[in-house]
């Protein structure tokens, strides 16, 4: 393993101080393990924290600011955080109208943001989960886990993050947050496994003209492998794959996010948006608005997630409404 | 059991824990993310720290404060899980340095009722609940058949090993082994394998 | 290889087209190769135009638009462009108060650059060029080709670009594009090579435990190898032989840039910066701004760079200027 | 030569650049940046289309016109050099579809002066420069010796071909494989290499 940094136990901590001073306008507390906005609490308006494994960043960290998330919990690399780390963030930017948690839908995230919540009821905030499980390439079903969420996190923090930066009440804020999460869909291709520093070695080996098909941000295999095909067909079967899982019809308008897993350059993302911008004409999909970059990565691993989301009037609104972080600015 | 036991259990847990890390999370690379054996490593040092710096009040408040303990350290779904477990177990205990043997196989039935209340796993989607539950029912049986603890505890490591083998025929329902569907078959389940080795830890510290 | 593409002879077209449906508020012209602010020529101001091979993506494409850059010329994947593509962009761009190419010290570029800024002079557009040669792990001397152009464009497109916005003149624009040069000075570490869709194979092999020292953004070897150490040891190196290079002091003000080469995750980069904040910090010198990413890559090469810059107060300010690319924005 | 020769000549480096394409990638990935092959390649393939396509007024309008091809689809560092070479070639000639031997000498003494000129290059700089001068030098020598185009092409080929070899030990002062300093010793150098390649094309289109 080649990796630029000093003992793999401090990966995460010593990431987290190069945040903080690269960053004087968020706070980050290196014993409670959160990265908060420097300006919070606000009094009165509704907080979002997410957090989530390491090694996915800009996610979350990278979405703290302004119109976005007040706090975020980074865990060890791919490792949820813990339920003290996420308890401490909410408490402290709960302006006392109230928490919102995006949580991406995997055991163990859900299990430690549940016990915070809990927690946190118990120290009289009042916490709602909004639970992100885009990723249809995972068979959903009322007996297993369910989907995971991946790319619409991005969506779910910046759309819900604006009206909770204009005053929605924690209802609303929780609610946009949902319905955005229902109107994604998200798909991802690996052509090589990340490389925690824990572990020392790539999560899966994949044969020179193999990818894995499906796969999750975490390294988490995907559900099949195939030979690797030309980037128009792999488009061509993300969408399909996508538009059947989701009621979306021509006509419809949507925010498009041609995601890069860590490892894959941006010619190719660019490349590959245009494959995307080609399928969503020839459906009579309207494409409103779309990010083309590395937003929700895993570690080195090279791949690319599509996420599509039908959005309405209010969510674009609230999408192009101002924002401030790290990793997505615009209008500020 | 009394206080020393249950931290001499605990040690060697952190020790077996330490060990086979790397082979835990070799497991975990094949059906999920690469990382539990990390994880249960970090926090059983947190736990083996616990125990080298704290007066415990009893039996129950040596696993309640472990448990607590991994829910901090650990994350992930292994860590809400176990620390879950042990605060259960500990809190099921009647006050005191000492327990029964009774006392202890109601506090290990608490401990996995609560692992089944928070991950909502059955039998047979290749989690914990694989290990854990095969080793409380031969935990029970020789305790009911009048065993002590050493034979009751081997019981237990026997049939949570036995366990954590047969989920490698398994297809995966819960956590994140559960996103490869049939492809998560053929592969034996990390947290069952941990399980294992705590129950196993137990047994190897009562050998006679 | 394994790349997300179509035929390795498209790629650059085809991520251009990818660029086009993406950012509707650029104007590329497929034909020409060029990628334009869709609202230039601007009358009366200075035109910035640059361009490079591809495979450095968000470098230059992804720096045009207001505030940076009027035009970008991609050339092949590492190939300058020809003088053709650079002769168009500077006649589409030029407002007629005159045109600074921003042209990275490679002899490719140079040579390219210099016949299209001949070929508009006849057509009666003034060009002035900024040269860029800020790699000071390339030994400089007149008798050879001198040093490498690599990070510090970002700044000198940013600062001069800014310039050029506010009304700045062609020789004002160019000196403060060439004060910026002179002040930089920028190192870089590869752990692995690129691969190009052309070669198909990465440009260099390095063994499981060595890194190239000293490594060029287009794979060019650097001066040597040595084993991996920690990110600690590394940044102490590069910024001991940037502190040399230059005349930065205790007491100066500089922009640091951490620069990912396209493979390295954020998490190492901001590791990597907190070390450079630490070394900087000892020596007395205060980082005024930071830019912490994937900016001047090299493909899928894991890698960084680490650019210093010193500063004045009108760079600065000209720094804080709004910006609004698809790389980089702020105040917009 | 005449415009026959001429475009014959042009299709043969066309020919021998495609089927050396890889052979000049890896020695340009050796000591730069791995792109000259494809360049070379890209180049000759649009002049091929250039002399399909074309009427030429002459000997020097085929070169001058192939010069303008390349500088307009090459780009990097060969782009320019080969391509004002060619123009300088062309423009150098006196008008007509014949030219002499000696015009054809003074032609290829004008490519070489344009490569000097923009590229700042000297002999020993391990650049093009360190084949083509030794290839015109034979050239030139077996003219004034009274020799045919065939012969005389032999003999540049020849040379070119050593001058390429003797690049190998060269520590590169010019073009990208400078940055390497002394770890470009070793190496022969791509563009001497393809020099090569032009003169050999023109022994070999010539040869008896
Ligand atoms: N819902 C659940 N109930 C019981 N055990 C579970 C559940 N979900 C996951 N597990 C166990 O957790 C183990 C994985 O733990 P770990 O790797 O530490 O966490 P993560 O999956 O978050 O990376 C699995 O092998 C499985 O045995
Ligand atoms: N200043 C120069 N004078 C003559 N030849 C040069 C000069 N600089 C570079 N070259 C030649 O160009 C070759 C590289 O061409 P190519 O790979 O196509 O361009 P680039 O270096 O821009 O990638 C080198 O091998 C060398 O022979
Ligand atoms: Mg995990
Ligand atoms: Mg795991
Ligand atoms: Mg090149
Ligand atoms: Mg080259």
């Amino acid at each position: 393993m080649k990796k630029f940094i000093n003992d793999p136990n401090d990966v995460v901590a010593e990431a987290l101080a190069g945040l903080a001073a690269a960053h004087p306008e968020l706070r980050v507390d290196p014993a409670e393990r959160y990265v908060a906005r420097s300006d919070a609490p606000h009094a009165g308006k509704v907080a979002l924290v997410s957090g989530g494994g390491s090694g996915h960043e800009p996610l979350h960290g990278g979405f703290v600011g302004a119109g976005m998330l007040d706090a975020a919990c980074p865990g060890e690399v791919f490792t949820s955080p813990v339920p003290d780390q996420i308890l401490a963030a909410t408490k402290a930017v709960d302006g006392g109208a109230g928490v919102v948690h995006v949580v991406k839908n995997y055991t163990g995230d859900v299990m430690n943001f549940k016990m915070a919540a809990e927690l946190a009821a118990d120290e009289g905030v009042t916490v709602e989960t909004v639970l992100v499980d885009d990723d249809i390439a995972v068979q959903d079903s009322t007996w297993t886990a369910g989907r995971r969420g991946t790319g619409a996190t991005l969506l779910v923090e910046k759309i819900a993050g604006a009206l909770a930066e204009e005053g929605g009440k924690l209802g609303e804020v929780a609610a946009i947050g949902r319905e955005v999460n229902a109107a994604s869909a998200s798909f991802a291709y690996a052509l090589t496994a990340g490389t925690t520093p824990a572990a020392g070695r790539p999560g899966f080996d994949l044969p020179d003209d193999e990818i894995e098909v499906g796969v999750g941000i975490h390294g988490e295999p995907g559900r099949r492998r195939e030979k690797l095909r030309p980037a128009r067909e792999l488009v061509r079967s993300a969408l399909d794959a996508i538009l059947e899982a989701k009621p979306i019809d021509s006509g419809d308008r949507v925010i498009v996010l041609v995601n890069g897993l860590g490892g894959t350059p941006l010619i190719e993302l660019y490349l590959v948006y245009g494959e995307v911008a080609t399928v969503l004409a020839e459906r009579g999909v309207e494409i409103s608005r779309r990010l083309v970059g590395n937003y929700v990565t895993s570690l080195d691993m090279a791949g690319l997630s599509i996420t599509v989301t039908r959005v309405t009037d209010e969510m674009l609104r609230l999408f192009d409404a101002p924002v401030r972080t790290p990793g997505l600015r615009w209008g500020a | 059991m009394d206080v020393t036991l249950a931290i001499t259990w605990l040690r060697a847990v952190a020790d077996s824990v330490a060990a086979d890390a790397d082979e835990l999370t070799k497991l975990d690379s094949a059906i999920g993310d690469g990382d539990h054996g990390v994880n249960l490593r970090r926090g059983f040092t947190a736990v083996t720290a616990l125990l080298d710096g704290t007066e415990f009040t009893g039996v129950g408040d040596v696993f309640v404060r472990t448990g607590g303990t991994l829910i901090s350290k650990v994350g992930g779904a292994s860590g809400p899980l176990y620390g879950s477990a042990f605060r259960a177990l500990g809190k099921a205990l009647p006050p005191g340095p000492v327990v029964t043997l009774p006392d202890l196989a109601g506090g290990l039935r608490a401990g996995l009722d609560a692992v089944s209340a928070l991950g909502g796993a059955i039998p047979g989607d290749k989690t914990i609940v694989d290990a854990y539950r095969p080793a409380l029912a031969a935990f029970e049986e020789a305790v009911i058949g009048g065993a002590a603890l050493p034979e009751a505890a081997a019981g237990a490591a026997r049939a949570a090993g036995d366990g954590a083998r047969a989920t490698i025929s398994l297809t995966a329902r819960k956590g994140r082994a559960s996103y490869l569907g049939e492809r998560s078959a053929g592969h034996q389940d990390p947290g069952a394998t941990s399980t294992w080795l705590i129950f196993q830890a137990l047994a190897d510290v009562t050998a006679p």
